[in-house]
């Protein structure tokens, strides 16, 4: 959680950059409101700024979108999948709801922390290459458990597995 | 259709209501108190905070009642049937406030909110008093400044989400927003610039609990030592309708107060701290008189009175008034000057204005001194009388070019060289008497006895005993005689008048 | 209704929206015009609209999120006579734990379900489709993608739907991470770039949706259902599955088919599509092959994680709305969760207390307080320092909370946790040093222990 | 009404009488009893007497047990106390204090206190309490009045009771 504070406003960086312009305009061109482009554009501003979306990056989304910044502020910190804070070069989502959780996610957990080097999920680890999330149910409760690595799904995946996976990411 | 329900009971008694009203309204109208937190009847609906609830007859689950239509559903031919204090409603009320005071803080002894605190009193009411749980609460950040005037503390808010919708659809600046989910949810502040609206105090009102506070009020007393009256926003001439509070002399606080006619129930940051001049260390307290060596000293009031009216004799001019004098005193001022064969005229300040709350003209009582038929004093105004309240409406060089004998003032620095005579005015916040909003709507000011000093004569029996020391057939009228007289005047027939209807204008809840 | 089951006692899986999967390629425009995609979208787009709404009406589709309410009575509440513009919202934001079928539909047979939208679309007068998928979904947003660009491509959508003067656009709207949002009214908001807040209804979607505007929300299977209702009429999908009971008008029936999945500590899970009224236990033992490593079930929650616990012994009991109810639990999605006899149901509940406590948005104070206040106690009994006032505690805040709040998230949260106190009561007992023996407390005793 | 005068007529001394030697012996004679007596007589301020626990001596304010002030000038003590000895000026901590709230003044007037102990039971920190110190002098009535720093300072710290800001 980010305590917000009266220091100096952030720079607001020039959004949409020139890679997403056309993109931002074809979401834009889908709703009514401007607002409803949020979520989405969010989304890719966050996969554009190395993963995490930053004050400076909020405050770019919200002049462009037309919205309060304190808005952007609230989605990033409603929804599961945005990182308010810096996050590590690789993310791994681990499920940790009931299905997972009968078929072992907890070892998972350790593992990936274990391999990220960090104390608690929601940190990025030491050298700040991990960050690894808890998340709640993935929807692959048929193959669990599950875990997601930089948006990619594995599934039935081992302690062993998933240490092989981690250690691919450079 | 035809024969649509239009009545409701509650409690067993029939009230008829208007279409689209909910149980709440329906209620607070007929005087049954339901808890809210999160209902206002200035913003929309969010019913997130549960403790309006109420039992609706057939339904086993209490429901909230700020978002229940008294239109029972089209299929349903009989009244609705509902009832404020059954077990069911009082079980629901007091299981919400038992969740309400999980993770509140029990920062009550610091809190500014304290005695008048919906919290505090509605679980004096509701609540348990014994916590059923001994679990740690949940740590949120405490102390954070929006803006320069709030302080937001994030563990005594209850979410009830009324600022965020105040700056949604009052103000419409969309500076607050939720943040987090789950028990971590708090308001968020932009980033972007500060939190400075001229409308950003509004939302420390309408916090039901002490999340919101004044950074100008913070700490500085408790509710119950101070003494509260309902007064009128003298820093622009809208007539925002306020209530004065003060303590031992000094005066504190400003907050609005509902007028339907006017302010509903908001007012602007910029009257909200317009009374800091009251509480200034160089308030005149007693009348002073110069004597023979050019200095002066303090006199009583009766000598004083006769050397006013000396040094008016010798040296009769138009006297220059207040914008915010009230009419009683403008009346008076007028005989006055009369007595001297002058005029009185006021002067007032005019500024940028919003088209709402602040006006351009700032002269509280511009309107009533326009149909008491006082004139507006030029920009240098000679004058034997004056008298100066707010230094914006009677600037330096205009006391000094005045060149008044007979001065009254609330602050010693505003009292020009030219002054024989020196009466401490009490400020507005310490007079009673009629305003006239730039509307045209007169409104009763009230006196708070706990501002200002001690024993200040009361202005308008001053300006009575000057006329008549230099009228010998004057026939003392009080301020209930001027009121009368005013209420003779043919350009008050169409002005309803405070103290003739029943109900003030402007009274409301 | 013993007469579906063959000789062997099998019950029978039915391959009516399933009929794609596992075909090569099914989710592309080529391959499911083969298997007779958008046929009846033409056919649909020859009918009135009005009868398209009463076709649906005599299948008594109900709706497969989860609350199971009529799909025909649904589309009805769309008014005819309003200028503003209409929307159709898919619920694709299939986010209810040990819950997949959906993802299914939109991986493997994307065109049925953007059929199924269609017609639903020039049923209800609607202008545009936005499919809510969850983020967590990669996949099925590409193949929907695919399918709408197809479609597009091959005239299907757009200006002139199929070459009628329907005019219909569809677009994928990604989700961020939110099981609020599963919940229609939260859903919208989401759509509309806010805080996924549940609204307080009245006024109801179908009035006041999307950006202010009549709004049919739907959920992706009720809508595959669509195709085939219309291919076959009303009558045929009305007359499968479980008919309503004449005698209580509150047993609306469960027609037509359902995706039904196992999960959890079971041999094979998966999905499989069968008519209403396979049995728990049949659902178990002949498709799921019973519980992992020849272990015993011990409990079933048999919807996603909202629905109240079954026992081993409850398993009985067929598939379908109102025969679940009527144990005291519910449909749900229909996806069973299957834990095996060596599990802990105290670590069951603080895990499914954690996901709603996480998943709580906070608006309400039952559930933003209460969720997080019952995770608390759950962990406290799971580290050995609950006392047997805690479960009455409990059962306290399960009325506080049930029924208490603007969306239903509060009542799914009780329901499994009440359900398996009450059920499992001596392992919460178990935890607690020196209660080990402690008797049922007043409110509970007697309550289906098992 | 005439006053009416009653002579009484008084026994005259006898011989023995005006020796006044068996007076003195028998005056003595206590004396020398007393001699074997414990003492009443204390030494104060050497000696002091010891009081009860009830006692409800002179009220002071106390510290917690890392030393920190307990008053967060609430000013319920103020609001109870009848005959109106305690004036209170509250002011804003700077952060870094773990409650944001203090007394700038704390006044005591200790010729108005009347020693009732309302003031301890109206406060919700545990921050006043009836000492058991008796001695409150002063040289003029300015004396009398305790200021914050005198009244610390006589409180001390006290460790027992509620600590509810310890994890802010």
């Amino acid at each position: 959680m980010i305590p917000p504070t009266n220091s100096a406003p952030p720079v607001a960086v020039q959004f949409p950059p020139k890679e997403l312009k056309k993109e931002c305009e074809d979401i834009l061109s889908r709703y009514p409101t401007r607002m409803a482009a949020c979520l989405p554009i969010l989304l890719l501003a966050q996969k554009h700024y190395d993963n995490w979306v930053s004050p400076e990056v909020e405050a770019g989304v919200a002049e462009y979108l037309g919205v309060s910044d304190s808005h952007i502020r609230g989605l990033l910190t409603f929804y599961a999948m945005y990182n308010a804070k810096p996050a590590g070069r690789h993310e791994v989502w681990v499920c940790r709801t009931l299905t997972c959780m009968l078929r072992g996610a907890g070892k998972l957990r350790d593992t990936a922390l274990g391999c990220a080097k960090a104390k608690t999920t929601g940190e990025v680890g030491e050298d700040g290459k991990f960050l690894v999330k808890d998340m709640e149910c993935l929807g692959l409760c048929e193959v669990a458990p599950a875990v997601f690595v930089d948006g990619e799904a594995h599934v039935d995946v081992t302690p062993e597995k998933l240490t092989e996976l981690m250690e691919a990411c450079d | 259709m035809g024969d649509a329900v239009n009545t409701i009971f509650i409690n067993g008694t029939e009230y008829p209501f208007k279409p689209g009203q909910t149980v709440i309204q329906v209620a607070q109208e007929n005087g049954i108190d339901i808890q809210h937190y999160c209902y206002h009847p200035g913003l929309s609906i969010a019913g997130n905070c549960r403790i309006c609830m109420i039992e609706v007859e057939g339904n086993p689950q209490p429901q909230i009642s700020c978002k229940l239509d008294c239109a029972p559903p089209p299929w349903i031919k009989e009244p609705l049937r509902v009832q404020t204090e059954s077990e069911v409603a009082k079980q629901g009320r007091e299981g919400t406030m038992e969740m309400l005071l999980v993770n509140h803080p029990l920062d009550c002894p610091i809190c500014d909110q304290a005695g008048e605190c919906h919290l505090q009193d509605y679980s004096y009411e509701v609540g348990q008093g014994q916590a059923s749980t001994t679990t740690a609460k949940t740590k949120l950040p405490k102390n954070v400044p929006f803006g320069s005037k709030i302080v937001y503390d994030a563990e005594r808010c209850i979410k009830c989400t009324l600022c965020v919708r105040f700056c949604e659809e009052i103000t419409e600046t969309n500076e607050l927003s939720m943040q987090g989910r789950g028990d971590e949810e708090m308001v968020v502040m932009t980033s972007k610039g500060e939190f400075d609206t001229p409308y950003s105090m509004n939302i420390i009102d309408i916090c039901p609990v002490g999340a919101l506070t004044s950074r100008d009020f913070r700490f500085k007393s408790r509710l119950w030592f101070m003494d509260f009256a309902n007064s009128i926003d003298t820093s622009s001439a809208k007539g925002v309708n306020i209530v004065t509070g003060g303590r031992n002399g000094t005066f504190l606080r400003i907050e609005p107060r509902y007028n339907a006619s006017i302010n509903d129930w908001w007012m602007a940051d910029e009257g909200r701290v317009a009374y800091k001049y009251v509480n200034s260390p160089s308030r005149l307290e007693t009348a002073l008189v110069r004597d023979a060596d050019g200095q002066f000293r303090v006199a009583n009031w009766e000598d004083a009175i006769s050397a006013a009216a000396e040094a008016l004799r010798s040296n009769p001019g138009d006297i220059l008034l207040d914008g915010g004098c009230t009419l009683e005193e403008m009346v008076l001022a007028k005989d006055l000057a009369g007595a001297m064969g002058k005029n009185a005229k006021f002067a007032a300040a005019t500024g940028e204005g919003d088209g709402w709350l602040v006006t351009e003209e700032k002269g509280a009582n511009a309107k009533g001194a326009e149909l008491l038929e006082v004139a507006r004093a030029k920009r240098a105004q000679a004058a034997s009388v004056l008298v100066i309240e707010r230094e914006e409406h009677v600037n330096a060089s205009m006391r000094e070019k005045s060149g008044a004998v007979v001065v009254f003032a609330t602050d010693g620095e505003h009292v020009p060289e030219s002054a024989e005579v020196v009466f401490p005015l009490p400020s507005w916040a310490e007079r009673e008497g009629t305003l006239v909003n730039i509307d045209g709507l007169a409104q009763w000011m009230e006196r708070n006895p706990a501002i200002g000093p001690n024993n200040l004569p009361v202005f308008v029996e001053i300006l009575e005993d000057l006329i008549g020391e230099l009228d010998d057939d004057y026939a003392w009228r009080g301020a209930d005689g001027v009121r009368a007289e005013i209420a003779a005047l043919p350009a008050f027939a169409k002005v309803a008048l405070p103290w003739q209807t029943e109900t003030p204008v402007g009274a409301g809840s | 209704m013993a007469s579906k089951r063959d000789k062997d006692g099998r019950y029978p899986e039915t391959k009516i929206l399933s009929k794609n999967f596992g075909v090569k390629d099914s989710w592309t425009l080529k391959v499911a015009k083969k298997n007779g995609a958008y046929k009846n979208l033409e056919k649909a787009l020859k009918m009135a609209p009005a009868d398209i709404i009463e076709e649906v009406k005599t299948s008594r589709v109900r709706g497969r999120g989860g609350a199971g309410f009529p799909t025909g009575v649904k589309w009805g509440f769309v008014p005819t006579e309003s200028d503003k513009p209409k929307y159709l919202v898919l619920n694709a934001d299939e986010s209810e734990p040990g819950t997949f079928k959906d993802r299914y539909l939109m991986e493997l047979d994307p065109h049925l379900v953007l059929e199924g939208c269609l017609i639903c679309a020039y049923a209800c007068g609607l202008s545009t489709i936005y499919i809510y998928v969850r983020g967590e979904y990669p996949k099925s947003q590409e193949r929907l993608w695919g399918a709408i660009e197809e479609a597009r491509k091959a005239g299907i959508l757009g200006k002139s739907v199929m070459g009628s003067d329907f005019a219909c656009e569809a677009y994928v709207h990604t989700g961020a991470g939110a099981y609020i949002c599963g919940e229609e009214t939260g859903m919208l908001e989401s759509l509309e770039g806010k805080r996924g807040h549940p609204r307080i209804k009245p006024p109801f979607p179908a009035v006041e949706g999307a950006f202010g505007c009549p709004t049919v929300i739907n959920n992706v299977e009720t809508l595959a259902h669509v195709p085939c209702i219309i291919e076959n009429g009303g009558q045929w999908f009305a007359d499968m599955g479980i008919q309503p009971d004449p005698d209580n008008p509150r047993a609306m029936g469960s027609s037509g088919t359902k995706l039904m999945g196992l999960s959890g500590d079971i041999k094979t899970p998966g999905v499989w599509e069968f008519e209403f009224g396979i049995t728990l236990r049949e659902l178990i033992e002949q498709y799921g092959e019973g519980a992992l490593d020849g272990r015993k079930v011990k409990a079933v929650i048999p919807g996603g994680l909202s629905m109240p616990v079954l026992t081993a012994d409850e398993l009985d009991v067929p598939m379908g709305f109102d025969a679940l109810v009527k144990v005291g639990s519910g449909l749900g999605t229909a996806t069973a969760i299957v834990m095996d006899d060596s599990r802990d149901m105290v670590e069951v509940c603080e895990n499914i207390a954690h996901f709603f406590a996480d998943e709580s948005c906070g608006q309400c104070t039952p559930c933003r307080e209460g969720c997080h206040w019952m995770e608390k106690i759950f962990a406290r009994i799971q580290g050995g320092e609950g006392t047997p006032a805690d479960l009455d505690l409990l059962e306290r805040l399960f009325i506080n909370i049930e029924g208490r709040t603007i969306c239903a998230l509060a009542d799914a949260a009780v329901w499994p946790l009440r359900s398996i106190i009450r059920k499992f009561r001596h392992e919460f007992l178990a935890k607690m040093p020196g209660h080990e023996d402690a008797p049922a407390s007043t409110e509970t005793a007697g309550v289906g222990a098992s | 009404m005439t006053v009416k005068v009653k002579l009484v007529n008084r026994r005259r001394s006898t011989f023995l009488d005006r020796l006044y030697f068996p007076a003195i012996f028998k005056g003595l004679g206590i004396t020398f009893r007393r001699m074997f007596k414990k003492k009443v007589t204390m030494q104060f301020p050497e000696e002091r007497w010891s009081v009860r626990e009830q006692y409800r001596g002179m009220p002071v304010l106390v510290s917690d047990d890392e030393g920190r002030p307990k008053c967060v000038a609430c000013s319920l003590c103020e609001y109870v106390c009848p005959p109106k000895a305690i004036y209170i000026v509250p002011q804003e901590l700077e952060e870094g204090n773990k409650v944001e709230r203090g007394p700038a003044v704390f006044d005591l007037n200790m010729l108005r206190c009347i020693y009732c102990g309302l003031c301890e039971e109206a406060c919700p920190e545990e921050a006043i309490f009836m000492s058991q110190n008796y001695m409150v002098w002063g040289a003029d009535r300015g004396d009398m009045i305790f200021h914050k720093e005198k009244l610390y300072e006589l409180g001390g710290v006290r460790t027992e009771g509620v600590k509810k800001w310890k994890d802010k």
